[in-house]
């Protein structure tokens, strides 16, 4: 068993409107991070996925719970006592040209961090950016040293910001929604990268995206978290939570992810209305009820926790924990 | 046979960057049948939107058609026709449906003052039109009346996207070109707007180019698909074909490139190399620099577009050879 | 959220108040107690020196300071703001009321034609950009916009009243006639005004010109213009109907903030062409040291620009359904 | 680099190239020009609203003196205030926004309140309220009350630029990163900042030439020296020359200095414009 090198126990993040209910962006979610696992986070937008990420890579505060990193506890996020432990876990960013000052050649970006590692003398830093530019495949890697980012295509900016990452020889990397702006016949290749990366330095990753093919494809061997209106709904291995989704919402998610077969239909789950979450929600109940096509009762009056299923298999789902399966009775109405 | 609506002969489109002149659209072909649903895929900067825009005559300020034919059967040859006489076809004959709908819409108009100015430029009764848009609306399964008295800012993504389907679809258009109708929604949101495409499609005469960059996405709703790169149409074929027996190793590798969900696990690879940047074209194959199949003569001489059947065709020199290699990758 | 933007004003309004007190009251050679000693050295008793002092003023120096605030402020607030020194034992707010319709007029007309003149040439500008007439009056404008009035107004009054000698030089109306309701009179007040007004108009046209050219120029970019033109919608009507609103709204703040701005120029302007408004007063309340006009000035002044910034954040959400009150707030 | 970019813009068009020629200009002229005459500008009572010649080739004032002699003396305090005064606000307003900007909370609250009412304020009429009651001396106290009117504007626009930044990914990496406050705020936020900077610093030259100018010419700053803005006065108030055409030189040479230094500083901040602006650069 390998050691927990990140833990976040019961935390929550509220942004306070004027004069309406606070907005919840995430609500009480546990997880906890192996050294060289991979944890797949998976949700619409709005669901909190980004902003749990952005929490736990120590770049946004929280309000309620504790984070550790490699055993250091932390109450709230502060600059102070996380002195070098904010860098033991990096994001990598949605938008590559976004993450990139674009005033700044490829070389400065990369020198920096390493100047702030106490790296400084010269060769020094010059023999680790070549390292760090070829660990990502930038080769040769004095063709991009003196390049700004805006000379650089979608992919190479995501193989520097990479790079930039590595520099600091972090244990995690919280990925949001990485490869999503990379065109398509590049995506595999960054992903292939961050795989090679995390074999090679035993890395610690989290892999956000709205995409459930994606998310099974990259975490394969790891667990997937469904996240819904800033909660967890549904956790476990990736292969359960997508061969056998408890939950009626990872269910309509994987229907409604397209299939590159065309002989495959699409899935016949569909929720019933389009309405997004009301992330201000603090009454009873559970929030996926009103787009759930089989809501009972129970569901409007009270909020399903997360409970276990089948060994590491949870569910926040009535339904799945009353053991009355709702999938039986979606074959039923399909039939 | 079906009747073909729309035929796009050796388009080609031009950009003015800085004092070059690069080719977006580059020699391209394509023809559009009644009910039919072509999916045209590509990544970004290959010139599918390009193809697009110039379709319906909205290309911006640097660019320009240099040459080719868009005929409609309808009423002609369109690619020369002035800014007037092009605004009478533009949403009755041809439509298109944008990616980003929400700011194509005015976004200090209610939409049904935008629905009242659609009707009137085509010099259609108000009330009429109107009650064929409540009833498009209501088959997207949104309440027309809250949709009409809303502006468009206080619609969700998705909302806005049907609406502008049935904005490009209220005039019953010869021919809807859908530009990455899906590409900024949700999984869920995409998933109707899927559905309602599908739906739509089978209740129309018209011929509808779906573009997209996620081959998946068009794979299960399309009839046919080209595949663009690098402003060329490197392969088009019958979907089913496309996916199963692809003739161009682009085509191959892409399709291969995009997880699947219900299919057994394999290991996906990339596509080594970058996509090449128009202004800095490589000789010969566009794609022979990341081909894994190229050969001396790809990289000296462009291959021709090689007429397979009636409706499939591949621009690669080596296509009758790598047929079976390329059904296994 | 229309009383905050309220509450926010009055705030802002008693703190004007409040300055103008403390300037006459703390400043160094304080005004009141200057007057105050000026007054006893001339052998008048101290009790009829406070007395005076206190009409002028409205300030009671024998009182504690917070004292003389508060009736100050209170006198303030009933528009009472003493007597004037320059034009003695005339109240400060009938001066000003003889002065303002003059500046209102002068002003307003000026701000209304340098508007329509900058937004009818910056939307011709803008839709023929690189033309000839954008290539003359960009730079042209982009010169006059930052050149202050007092120096268009001494050109003008240079060229037009000394050399040419086709208008009158100053004053608002020929000293020949008496103020009535005649045609006589008529005219000459408008062609006393037209030179003011001209200073403010050559000033002022520029900022409108760039302001509209680079707001239509950006509205002529954004999507919701190639979509409607996707829809088929003429030009002409996507001119009027999306690019013409679009572009102006955000003008039309500027338009009502510009009027507070416009009433502080007018000191040079009125200076210049001895026209009897607001400004004018000003500069002479200012070289004849008489403190209670320099103050009730300022303090009527300030408050117009508050007032017309209330004014534009409200009119602002009502134009715009984008913008509600609480997201701008 | 920088240096290196600035001088190919310059020379992609005349106007350009104009725009920096003008500034360089009057920068030498304000530096030389009271050099020229050491003991003061000579006055000639035979001479007076002489028209222009080889010894004075904008003619003479009131008093017989050159009136390009004037302009070239008086361009030394007219610029010297502004170079200040533009400082001044550059300094006050880079400082004060970025703090808003950056740190949030109660400290934004308070400057921004603040700024809010110095922009509300009149500008012109609190320049002359101040002016008449406290004494301006010498260009320092003068470029400061300049300052007192143009800070706000700065400092608003730097704050607005500080929280769009801010919410730039890269910030946030930097932070993930720990490269410390003082890296992101001297390597992250401001060189992405200078050209904006650089940009209002010119305007704001100009904006402070036509204040102290106005001041003069309201009579309402003593006269120390010759400068454009005593001229004006002078052609209004001592000599009446405004009511005469003889005085066409004296009146318009500071109005044409003025306008010419606008012009300059017009198409100099263009040609930087398009040095700082990559999307120009790039289409």
């Amino acid at each position: 068993m390998s050691d927990v090198i990140l833990e976040a126990v019961n935390i929550s993040k509220r942004y306070q409107q004027r004069r309406r209910p606070p907005i919840w962006a995430v609500r009480s979610v546990d997880l906890a991070l192996n050294s060289g696992q991979t944890i797949a986070v998976v949700g619409e937008s709005g669901s909190g996925k980004s902003t749990l990420g952005r929490i736990i890579a120590g770049v946004l505060p929280f309000d309620e719970g504790t984070l550790a990193i490699s055993g250091h506890r932390l109450s709230q996020v502060d600059a102070k006592l996380s002195r070098g432990l904010r860098r033991s876990v990096q994001l990598i960013h949605q938008d590559p040209f976004a993450a990139l000052n674009p005033a700044h050649t490829v070389g400065n970006i990369l020198r920096f961090p390493l100047n702030a590692m106490g790296i400084k003398s010269a060769d020094r830093v010059r023999e680790r950016v070549q390292d760090l530019l070829s660990s990502v495949g930038l080769t040769p890697p004095n063709r991009y040293v003196n390049q700004y980012p805006y000379q650089l295509s979608g992919g190479q900016r995501q193989r520097v910001v990479l790079a930039r990452a590595l520099a600091v020889n972090p244990k995690v990397l919280v990925a949001d929604e990485a490869v999503s702006m990379i065109d398509v016949s590049m995506r595999q290749n960054i992903l292939g990268i961050m795989k090679q990366l995390q074999v090679d330095y035993g890395l610690g990753i989290v892999f956000i995206t709205h995409d459930l093919a994606l998310a099974r494809n990259f975490a394969q061997r790891g667990q997937t978290i469904v996240m819904y209106a800033g909660s967890i709904i549904e956790c476990g291995s990736t292969e359960q939570v997508i061969q056998e989704p408890l939950h009626p919402y990872t269910a309509m998610l994987r229907d409604a992810v397209p299939d590159p077969d065309p002989t495959k239909a699409m899935g016949t789950l569909v929720p019933i209305s389009s309405e997004t979450p009301d992330l201000t929600w603090t009454r009873e109940g559970c929030r996926f009820a009103p787009r759930c096509p089989f809501a009972v009762t129970l569901c409007v009056s009270s909020t399903p926790s997360l409970t276990s299923y089948t060994g590491e298999h949870s569910v926040a789902c009535h339904r799945a924990s009353l053991g009355v399966s709702w999938a039986m009775e979606s074959e039923k109405k399909v039939t | 046979m079906t009747t073909t609506i729309l035929q796009v002969e050796n388009l080609v489109v031009e950009f003015k960057v800085n004092q070059d002149r690069v080719r977006a659209v580059d020699d391209v072909s394509l023809e559009l049948r009644a009910g039919e649903l072509v999916g045209l895929v590509g990544e970004s900067g290959s010139g599918k939107s390009t193809l697009a825009y110039a379709m319906m005559n909205l290309l911006p300020r640097q660019g320009r058609l240099v040459s080719g034919k868009i005929a409609l059967a309808t009423v002609g040859d369109i690619s020369r026709w002035s800014e007037p006489d092009m605004s009478r076809v533009r949403g009755n004959r041809i439509s298109m449906v944008f990616q980003a709908t929400q700011s194509t819409f005015n976004p200090i108009r209610t939409l049904e003052s935008q629905f009242k100015l659609l009707f009137r430029a085509h010099g259609i009764n108000v009330q009429e039109g109107l009650i064929k848009a409540r009833r498009l609306l209501q088959r997207t399964q949104l309440d027309p009346q809250r949709i009409l008295t809303s502006y468009p800012h206080q619609l969700s993504g998705g909302m806005r996207q049907r609406v502008g389907i049935v904005f490009a679809m209220v005039l019953e258009p010869d021919v809807i070109l859908l530009d990455e109708p899906t590409t900024a929604l949700d999984v869920l949101s995409q998933r109707v707007v899927l559905d309602l495409i599908r739906d739509l499609r089978s209740q129309t005469d018209a011929a509808m180019l779906f573009i997209t960059h996620d081959f998946s996405v068009v794979s299960n709703l399309s009839q046919r698909i080209g595949v663009m790169y690098a402003g060329k149409l490197v392969e088009l074929a019958p979907t089913e074909r496309l996916y199963r027996f692809p003739q161009h190793p682009y085509t191959a590798l892409l399709t291969r490139a995009v997880p699947s969900i219900s299919q057994k696990h394999t290991e996906l690879v990339g596509i080594p190399g970058q996509p090449p940047h128009l202004s800095d074209l490589p000789p010969g194959c566009r794609f022979s620099p990341r081909c894994p199949y190229v050969q001396e003569r790809c990289r000296e001489r462009t291959p021709p577009w090689s007429k397979i059947s009636a409706d499939q065709g591949v621009a690669c020199f080596r296509w009758s050879e790598l047929g079976e290699e390329l059904a296994n990758v | 959220m229309i009383w905050r933007r309220v509450g926010l004003a009055l705030v802002m309004i008693w703190m004007t108040v409040t300055a103008t007190f403390f300037i006459v009251r703390l400043m160094p050679g304080n005004p009141a107690t200057f007057e105050l000693h000026v007054l006893l050295k001339r052998g008048v008793s101290y009790n009829m020196a406070l007395q005076h002092v206190k009409t002028l003023y409205g300030i009671n120096l024998h009182q504690s300071l917070l004292v003389q605030y508060l009736q100050y402020v209170g006198n303030a607030l009933h528009g009472n703001f003493g007597d004037s020194i320059l034009y003695p034992d005339i109240p400060v707010i009938h001066l000003i009321g003889k002065a303002l319709p003059w500046t209102v007029f002068t002003v307003g007309t000026a701000l209304l034609t340098s508007f329509l003149i900058g937004v009818s040439l910056g939307t011709v500008a803008a839709y023929r950009r690189h033309g000839w007439l954008d290539r003359l009056l960009t730079p042209l404008a982009a010169i006059l916009n930052g050149v202050p009035n007092y120096l268009t107004g001494t050109i003008l009054l240079f060229v037009f009243g000394v050399v040419l000698g086709w208008l009158p030089q100053n004053g608002p109306y020929s000293a020949a006639i008496t103020p009535n309701v005649s045609l006589a009179f008529l005219i000459s007040v408008l062609r006393h005004a037209i030179l003011p007004i001209g200073a403010y108009v050559i000033s002022q046209w520029g900022s409108w010109f760039l302001l509209m050219k680079s707001s239509t120029v950006s509205t002529l970019g954004t999507e919701f213009i190639v979509g409607a033109r996707s829809y088929g919608i003429a030009s002409s009507v996507v001119m009027r109907e999306y690019v013409a609103p679009n572009s102006m709204l955000p003008l039309f703040t500027n338009l009502v903030l510009s009027i507070g701005f416009m009433f502080g120029g007018s000191v040079f302007v009125e200076t210049i062409f001895s026209y009897p408004g607001i400004g004018y007063l000003f500069s002479s309340s200012v070289s004849g040291r008489d403190y209670p006009l320099m103050q009730g000035l300022f303090a009527v002044l300030t408050v117009a620009v508050i007032i017309s910034n209330l004014v534009a954040d409200l009119l602002y959400v009502k134009l715009d359904p984008r913008i509600s009150l609480e997201d701008a707030a | 680099m920088k240096i290196e970019t600035l001088w190919i813009t310059l020379r992609k068009r005349p106007s350009y190239m104009l725009g920096a020629v003008i500034l360089l200009g009057f920068a030498v002229m304000a530096i030389v020009g009271p050099m020229l005459y050491p003991h003061g500008i000579p006055s000639n009572p035979n001479e007076l609203y002489a028209p222009p010649s080889w010894q004075h080739p904008l003619g003479t004032d009131y008093a017989g003196r050159g009136v390009l002699a004037q302009i070239l003396v008086g361009s030394r305090y007219v610029l010297e205030v502004a170079a200040l005064a533009a400082l001044f606000t550059m300094v006050v307003g880079v400082v004060l926004g970025l703090l808003s900007g950056y740190l949030g909370g109660v400290v934004d609250v308070v400057l921004m309140r603040l700024t809010d009412f110095i922009l509300t304020v009149p500008s012109y009429p609190l320049l002359i309220i101040i002016a008449s009651v406290v004494s301006i001396s010498g260009p320092v106290p003068m470029a400061l009350l300049l300052t007192l009117n143009s800070w706000g504007g700065m400092a608003r626009a730097i704050r607005s630029q500080v929280l769009s930044l801010k919410q730039q990914d890269y910030i946030e990496a930097a932070r993930s990163l720990e490269l410390g406050p003082a890296h992101i705020a001297f390597r992250e936020i401001l060189p992405m900042m200078m050209p904006y900077i650089l940009m209002h610093l010119i305007l704001a030259v100009t904006s402070a030439v036509y204040g102290e100018v106005g001041l003069f010419f309201l009579g309402i700053v003593p006269i120390q020296s010759t400068n454009w803005g005593v001229m004006l006065n002078f052609a209004y108030s001592e000599a009446g020359a405004i009511y005469s055409t003889s005085s066409v030189f004296y009146l318009m040479a500071p109005l044409a200095a003025i306008i010419l230094l606008q012009m300059g500083a017009v198409n100099f901040t263009n040609a930087l414009d398009e040095v700082f602006n990559p999307q120009l650069r790039e289409g």
